[in-house]
């Protein structure tokens, strides 16, 4: 997929990318529209990095059921973001311990963080996306 | 009971909108009134009829419409919130009017009991 | 008189649970409902304090927000209750009050 | 005013209607639109009490200056509720404190309550309006 | 310098678009241009023509207006948004057009600083 | 490279203020604008925190917004810095990302 990506984006310049989740999913949109952003970022060839932390790592939480709400369940999407090449999905550790969770409790392959690291890793960021 | 609801949000953004419907179709159901359901602040949006989510996720629009036919709930919409924010008659969707805000109060003052959602 | 008190924000984010607990009368009821569902569950940072409040009002969270979410209703705190929508409108019934904690 | 309202008001029901102001003004326009609320239920003949608490104190701060920003000043028609026969304003007292406010700073004359009062009067309403 | 500049949330309920306006007309001023306004999420409610507050109050999209036609600003609302919440072609004031979130990732990489508004 | 970040909620109310302090790095520079801008007051309960943070990050305060809310700028704690929109834009120029805590 890349080769023919970046002859599409003629730009030739690669950023690295940052999409920051804080947000639960559900109680609002958030976690939906920026995860279509991820997707859309796939086209352009950056160096994408999506960052799970507060309450954003429910988003990715295993076992959601929406079926009695109405709304799309749309993690399993998290999972598809490898085939786009996105792979580089980071969780603050911080986070996860303070809701009583654990990496074995996400549905997707991703790097636990303390939260020195993420905050070093979003110093490096050309570009943050939050929502 | 008369239930009076009262919806702050617009739709998709926020869950308001759809736990407003969810509790409104739970109390019809059991045999409960819904004397009105009052949009304001951001609430107003709910009554657009150019809503078009994607055929995989819920209508909210639709669900409020389909809910006011089914069971002649009355759905009101703010005037001046609407104004703000571009709802007027013409953006309209079927089963919802637009009225000012002692709509709200009355339902405060006609039901049993009043129940928000919002932000 | 009793009141039902509605929070739908998660107590990590927001102060909207800590402000209604400091309000809650004794006998009063509240609804843990959309993101404020996390605080029900025992393994939590927040758990002591909702245990706490449990002594004096009855609490309950909203079982399909919990679900959406993937949290198991078996992992809810002893003493917080589990209800469905039609749980949400007989506790709107029976208090005589809804407060939403917005 | 009371007599000509309760004739148009048909009802006759009197009901304790709380409005509950617990976010700061400008921000969000919560503040703007619950105060329109507030004028509207003058006109029903209700016991109607006005609350703050919370970042809701900032609503009644004096000195605001919205020049720079475009935003309609709307904290001058606080004053003016008392022209509608709606005086009964409450704040709460620890919310003041914990932001370093004191009564002398409100644009308005209200009762400061403490928090345990304030709950109290809560628990005494028939309708509780918030946003 | 190029700024990209992204807005979260619709007109009223919230400051985030007024800040942004700000932001924006400061930048002008200060002689750097905006590559592109982006609206997404509830952002795209601030392209609605049909908005119309109260005269003694600041007219959000009518700002936005000027600001395109006075110094070329582009402004972008993403389709896929506007369309879960009743923003179309139809709906759209003057100076706003329709796009792909695409644009969005495009401003990120083509302006020098992207700043975001929201709730 | 720095970043600015901006935070636009109170940390009465919403916990980004936090969290965003739990990740500026030394030398960042943090702008406090719309709702936030009550946690730059001299006399609230959060200064502490705040001078704390001014150690390692520059802080700064949007006076627009401070004056909409009735808030003196003359009573904003030792080591914030109160700009106006043109400061705000000087500093998203000058650092080299901006990061917005929503």
């Amino acid at each position: 997929m890349g080769d023919k990506m970046e002859e599409e984006y003629e730009g030739g310049v690669v950023k690295k990318f940052m999409f920051v989740n804080r947000k639960a999913p559900y109680g609002t949109v958030y976690a939906l529209e920026v995860l279509e952003m991820v997707l859309i970022s796939a086209a352009f060839d950056q160096d994408v990095h999506v960052a799970f932390l507060d309450d954003g790592v429910y988003q990715i939480k295993k076992g959601q059921d929406t079926k009695d709400l109405g709304h799309k369940n749309f993690s399993p999407t998290y999972r598809a973001l490898e085939g786009y090449d996105i792979e580089k999905l980071f969780v603050e550790r911080e986070s996860l311990e303070e809701r009583g969770l654990s990496e074995a409790d996400l549905l997707v392959d991703v790097e636990v963080v303390s939260r020195a690291d993420m905050a070093k890793l979003m110093g490096e960021m050309d570009v943050v996306m939050t929502a | 009971m008369k239930f009076g609801i009262l919806v702050n949000e617009g739709p998709y953004n926020h869950q308001a909108s759809d736990s407003a419907y969810r509790f409104a179709k739970a109390a019809i159901d059991k045999g409960h009134q819904i004397f009105r359901v009052f949009f304001y602040y951001d609430g107003v949006l709910n009554a657009t009829k150019h809503s078009d989510p994607p055929s995989d996720d819920r209508n909210v629009v639709k669900n409020w419409q389909k809910l006011a036919e089914d069971h002649k709930v009355d759905l009101v919409v703010c005037v001046a919130a609407g104004m703000r924010r571009g709802i007027v008659e013409d953006s309209l969707a079927p089963g919802f009017r637009i009225s000012g805000l002692g709509q709200l109060i009355e339902a405060g003052i006609q039901a049993d009991r009043m129940v928000t959602f919002g932000d | 008189m009793s009141t039902l008190h509605t929070v739908n924000k998660s107590p990590f984010e927001r102060a909207n649970l800590q402000s209604c607990l400091g309000h809650a009368q004794k006998g009063d009821s509240v609804l843990l409902l959309e993101d404020a569902v996390v605080a029900a569950m025992a393994a939590t940072a927040m758990a002591p304090k909702l245990a706490d409040a449990a002594q004096s009002v009855k609490i309950f969270v909203l079982g399909p927000d919990l679900k959406a979410r993937g949290l198991d209703p078996a992992g809810v705190a002893d003493g917080i209750g589990v209800v469905d929508y039609d749980g949400f409108v007989d506790l709107a019934a029976e208090n005589s009050t809804v407060h939403a904690w917005l």
